[in-house]
């Protein structure tokens, strides 16, 4: 019998190893595993890459995370924010590489990769300076660049509720890079408000089938009153 | 000639004129975004954001605010009925696949051919940043520009050839600006609206690219 | 004010012409827009391009528009069946083109063409006759197909449920190449058991969001007492 | 020797002790769906169907049927509780992108080298059809073959070489025929179990490629 919720996220997260690609979902805070980060910095693993849409926020998170100094290269499409200050420091300081990859292009990457395509041709980025030394093809009176995808060993994502055999649906705007995440890594972390009965997700309302799940972690939601679990 | 500069609402105003009902539409980080609420309430419009929203309406009422529910200016919106969700990967479907119809984008520079540069200053030591800029350039049917005229120090924004790094090749349809309204056609830039009291001269004058007059057409 | 399921079926399908190249959602009958087909039958045109998974079964649906003559060419991936008696003869008599394509490979193309691509490597079919004459590459260790997408000026799917900004839910198995043919035509029209009011699908369960969908349209869905509605 | 052949549903409850607790599966249309029925009760495999299909289970009672509820074979199928439906995209995303652990197919013939040929005789006036037998071919991380050792008239199915049109390169595992087992390897063609009262001569006898004898190891 199946049950990909048995572990502790502790135990769960202990077969990352030093060198690890990483995916963490989330656009913003929204949809980030900030749990599952956590755990991860608390490992104590370093010469991680990790694929995310932004390079953190604040001194949180992925912040946090990319503080430590475990992170080696990031693939993401805008580390530049207001309080990306973490990442800034360590990019002046040429302590971490970047791979600027254009937003669409970075989703589509990662569904190529869940997909099991080779390579795609996408216009995006045609002419650009992020498409420079890429492989170009004019194709039906438009042009293509060729993109390779982009997989993962791990990705790290938050859903809404999951159960046993890890089917996930998600909650509005936080569902993001979650579902194509999930397809494109070896092994899929989902860190879930609520774990429900086998059946109680309906199939037609499933957005992640269990297929692409390997491990469901319930933690205490994010925005749950702090001092009633205290 | 005297004239008055359009305000940055009465450019978001102008432009929304040229939204149609039933129109799929993404606007873009920054000033576009204030198009949203001069949309008429008789047209359905329907607001796409790249981190998977399909119409979204106004921002919650204080203390409604969720976390979850974000647009991609991580602003917090609200749902339409008959709005939906989706995942990243279909949210650029819609955009690549030349399902939105108008997207409205800033600028740094839009060039005659309407190349268009809103990502990067080219600057050596500015951290680079692109997100979804790339894709939207590309993706819409139509791509329309809002922006000052100029720049600050008053240099040109809409030039003859970019200065600045490219974001799309040959992707603006339409211009705003604080002054004007221009076409990028396969003739030029055809200047069809220019604020009262400027004259097209005038225009030139503050333009980095030579215009077609057809105010009068 | 929008309302994309205000027409009747025969108002929609009037746009069709003469040589146009429809996708037809379903397989076997599971997802088979009857009705659409039936309506197209009427409308007499001629020259067209079909995309099906399959290239019809006894004497009715798209056999039934085979048989008329209309259809030039398919394009499928499984036309011989035990029931597949019309295609057959067309086939042997030389009065019907076929582009037989994997079935994964058809999914595929048409997701490629929703989501824009210029083309994508595929693994499926390499070194098969199906694969003959086409580019082929070595990536990363695994030999890939160069295939172009699918489009279609036109998509008829059946849904369960339509409201009228066009969003749509599906049935079951009902459900399989809809929502991305919906995506791969410039103009798709879906029949739908019941229309809905606007709000009554849950924005977290749509499965194709109205931006897809040009026309909505309620038929008597096939399963009910005939009896009853004679 | 005398030696029994196995039944097709003997095969299929061999094959069936080879498919793990967790497992992924796709069943090819005829013989391989067999095996559902001598999968352990106190397993979890998961079965998944081309159409859009994930955890489905037996057939409905009589009267149940529901004809949007069918797998690939066009049988009526029902959902186990924790089952979910998806469309083709994501279906065969699941197949090419390697996420389902075992396909079963059958086979017209496998070569010594692991090819498949299992979708077209090559007859000259047979309408060709493939359906999923390519993509299943290549997609899953394993390939299982079930099939008769010899075809009606007693020729080869296991051949060094395939003389018909290949399905899928370099794609099969795992042979489970009616009289043996057999391992594709890197080595070559490599025995694992033969039925009681045959020798490896015997089976060999009958195998149009060169087999390796591991049954005593």
């Amino acid at each position: 019998m199946i049950n990909k919720a048995d572990k502790d996220l502790k135990d769960v997260l202990s077969q990352i190893k030093d060198g690890a690609t990483i995916m963490i979902g989330g656009f913003g805070t929204a949809g980030q595993p900030a749990e599952l980060i956590d755990a991860l910095i608390d490992l104590g693993i370093k010469d991680l890459v990790i694929i995310n849409n932004n390079a953190g926020n604040g001194d949180h998170g992925l912040a946090k995370l990319l503080k430590t100094g475990a992170v080696r290269k990031i693939i993401c499409s805008f580390p530049r924010q207001s309080d990306s200050w973490v990442f800034d420091e360590l990019y002046h300081a040429g302590k971490i590489e970047l791979e600027l990859v254009p937003q669409g292009n970075l989703a589509c990457r990662i569904q190529a990769a869940g997909m099991g395509l080779g390579a795609v041709y996408t216009s995006t980025g045609f002419g650009t300076l992020l498409a420079e030394g890429k492989e170009t093809r004019h194709i039906d009176g438009k042009d293509y660049v060729l993109e390779y995808p982009i997989k993962a060993d791990f990705a790290l994502i938050k859903a809404d509720s999951g159960d046993r055999w890890g089917n996930l649906v998600y909650r509005k705007s936080a569902r993001n890079f979650g579902p194509i995440m999930a397809m494109a890594a070896d092994v899929t972390i989902a860190q879930v408000s609520k774990t429900v009965a086998l059946g109680e997700l309906d199939p037609e309302h499933i957005i992640t089938p269990g297929i692409f799940v390997q491990h469901v972690v319930q933690v205490q939601p994010a925005h749950s009153n702090v001092a009633a679990i205290a | 000639m005297s004239h008055t500069l359009l305000t940055r609402d009465q450019i978001a105003e102008r432009a929304a004129q040229d939204i149609p009902d039933g129109a799929y539409v993404n606007l873009g980080i920054g000033l576009p975004t204030k198009i949203a609420k001069y949309l008429p309430a008789d047209k359905d419009v329907f607001l796409h954001s790249e981190n998977g929203l399909l119409a979204f309406g106004p921002p919650p009422a204080r203390g409604e605010e969720d976390p979850e529910l974000i647009n991609a200016g991580k602003e917090y919106v609200t749902m339409l009925d008959g709005g939906s969700f989706f995942h990243h990967g279909d949210s650029f479907a819609m955009m690549r696949g030349g399902h939105i119809d108008i997207c409205v984008l800033g600028a740094f520079q839009v060039a005659a051919n309407g190349d268009l540069a809103n990502w990067s200053t080219g600057a050596p030591d500015a951290i680079p940043a692109v997100g979804g800029a790339m894709d939207l350039a590309v993706g819409a049917k139509k791509v329309f520009v809002m922006t000052n005229h100029t720049t600050k120090t008053g240099e040109p924004k809409i030039v003859s050839e970019l200065t600045y790094p490219v974001t799309g090749k040959h992707c603006v349809d339409r211009i705003f600006t604080d002054l004007c309204v221009i076409d990028v056609t396969m003739k030029g830039l055809v200047v069809t609206e220019i604020v009262d009291g400027m004259s097209f001269t005038e225009l030139q004058a503050v333009t980095g690219a030579t215009l077609i007059d057809a105010t009068q057409a």
